[in-house]
């Protein structure tokens, strides 16, 4: 049904991936809290979004991120976002997301950018 | 498939936001069936998906008793969509649009429902009064496909 | 998911069969969210399919600039179905409820709609005050998921 | 959208096959009842009516199967079904189709069946 929403998490080294499916909006943005919530109380700060089955975001799953984004961040860690699909890209757009987030094609793509990250720093 | 007259649809439901799906099905099938483009469809779903979820959390409190009435009106140019509700109402005005990176550097996670409405409808107005009908009305000009 | 409390949906619609496809669907989320067996939600949807065509066909002869109007009660152990129009009406006692052999015999395509609610439903009973209100209540015991 | 539906038609030698896609509701059901029109004013009175891809039947759909059953066997064709899906196959019982219509599992064997009864006839 139309407001199925799942979260599911894979760890790759020190790398968190939290994969989305379906529909974030007000109803399941908890489920999503309190996902990324588990990584940080855990000291995990590297997560790689993968939006690659989200088909629905609204402002409540925005949220989600703006939340957790500065406390990951000071952390020095990262959420990086990969795998959008155009409609939900529109959405991060419409509130200018893509300039305040990494948003990269894929996994690999987003792993590879927390490795430059380590690299550089 | 374009009539002249207008179209009239209505939807009463309890307020909870295991609704927001139904609502959004609302609204993509009327915009489906008025020939309107998928992507301009997918817009007006989301404005009044954060319109019902706004009055679901705010103007209820979650209070899964209360009713959330959405109305659609079809014309030819225009879809005017009007979210209603007797609940606690507020101020529109007094809601500060704070920039993005203020938001982020406070944790805040609200104040991105009323910015998204504005950005994707055309017209976005409220008529509030507490406890008896507040009304968010808003209209989209119409692409068709 | 199962609450104590009655919940309670309307959707009001212009009378045409288009509009059949938002009804479905209108029913089906409700199911769905019930926690509703799907066999079953199909069953309803159905039910509510074949009510709907009857009263824009019927009772409403067509005519688009109508309005179609659907509720759905949800409790713990029922759902209850109404469809109301303020069309001509009919008196369903009358109705004829003729062997299928002997409508292909006519080669009549007519007659299966009542047929098929009484089928699928529980309960179905009409009340109907011509050009004022008509209703067709239907209600169905529940099987969850 | 879910009220789509569509008809289309090809033509097996004296056989007829009618593709359904879609909702065959009180809306879509004229589409139907003009295809198969369209295949009697011919005289192709070999009909097959492949359901693979429908996925909803209300009375409406049903209704167009029977005004035409009685003048097609008749002039000695049939309409035979096939390719019912479980959930539109449940209408058809509803309503006892299944013991006035011929319904089979796919194309070749509806084929089948007019084969035989050509011979048998
Ligand atoms: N329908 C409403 N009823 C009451 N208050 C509302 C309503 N809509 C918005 N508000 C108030 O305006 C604020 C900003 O709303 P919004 O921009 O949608 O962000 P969020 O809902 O994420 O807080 C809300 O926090 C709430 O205080
Ligand atoms: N809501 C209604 N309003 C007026 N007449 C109705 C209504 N529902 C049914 N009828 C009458 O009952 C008859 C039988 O209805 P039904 O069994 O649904 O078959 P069909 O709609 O295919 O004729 C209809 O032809 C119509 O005359």
């Amino acid at each position: 049904m139309a407001n199925s929403f799942a979260v599911s998490n894979a760890q790759h080294g020190e790398i968190s991936i939290l994969m989305l499916d379906g529909f974030l909006d007000a109803h399941t943005a908890p489920d999503f809290e309190e996902a990324i919530q588990k990584e940080v109380n855990a000291g995990r700060t590297k997560v790689v979004v993968n939006c690659e089955k989200l088909t629905y975001i609204s402002s409540a799953g925005l949220g989600v991120f703006m939340t957790f984004i500065e406390e990951i961040r000071e952390a020095g860690g990262d959420i990086k976002i990969c795998g959008v699909i155009p409609k939900v890209m529109q959405v991060f757009e419409i509130l200018g997301f893509h300039s305040l987030f990494d948003i990269v094609g894929d996994v690999p793509q987003a792993a590879a950018k927390f490795a430059e990250g380590a690299e550089g720093g | 498939m374009v009539s002249s007259f207008e179209k009239k649809f209505v939807l009463h439901l309890p307020s909870s936001t295991e609704n927001l799906a139904l609502i959004r099905d609302f609204v993509s099938k009327i915009g489906a069936q008025a020939g309107l483009e998928q992507g301009q469809v997918s817009m007006i779903e989301l404005a009044v998906d954060e319109a019902c979820a706004n009055v679901i959390e705010h103007a209820y409190g979650s209070d899964q008793t209360k009713e959330v009435i959405v109305r659609a009106r079809l014309n030819e140019d225009t879809i005017e969509i009007q979210v209603e509700d007797t609940g606690k109402g507020f101020d529109p005005g007094t809601i500060e649009q704070k920039e993005l990176t203020k938001l982020i550097a406070e944790r805040r996670s609200g104040g991105l429902g009323m910015r998204m409405m504005q950005m994707v409808m055309d017209e976005v107005q409220y008529s509030i009064k507490p406890g008896e009908r507040n009304e968010l009305r808003m209209i989209k000009r119409l692409k068709r496909s």
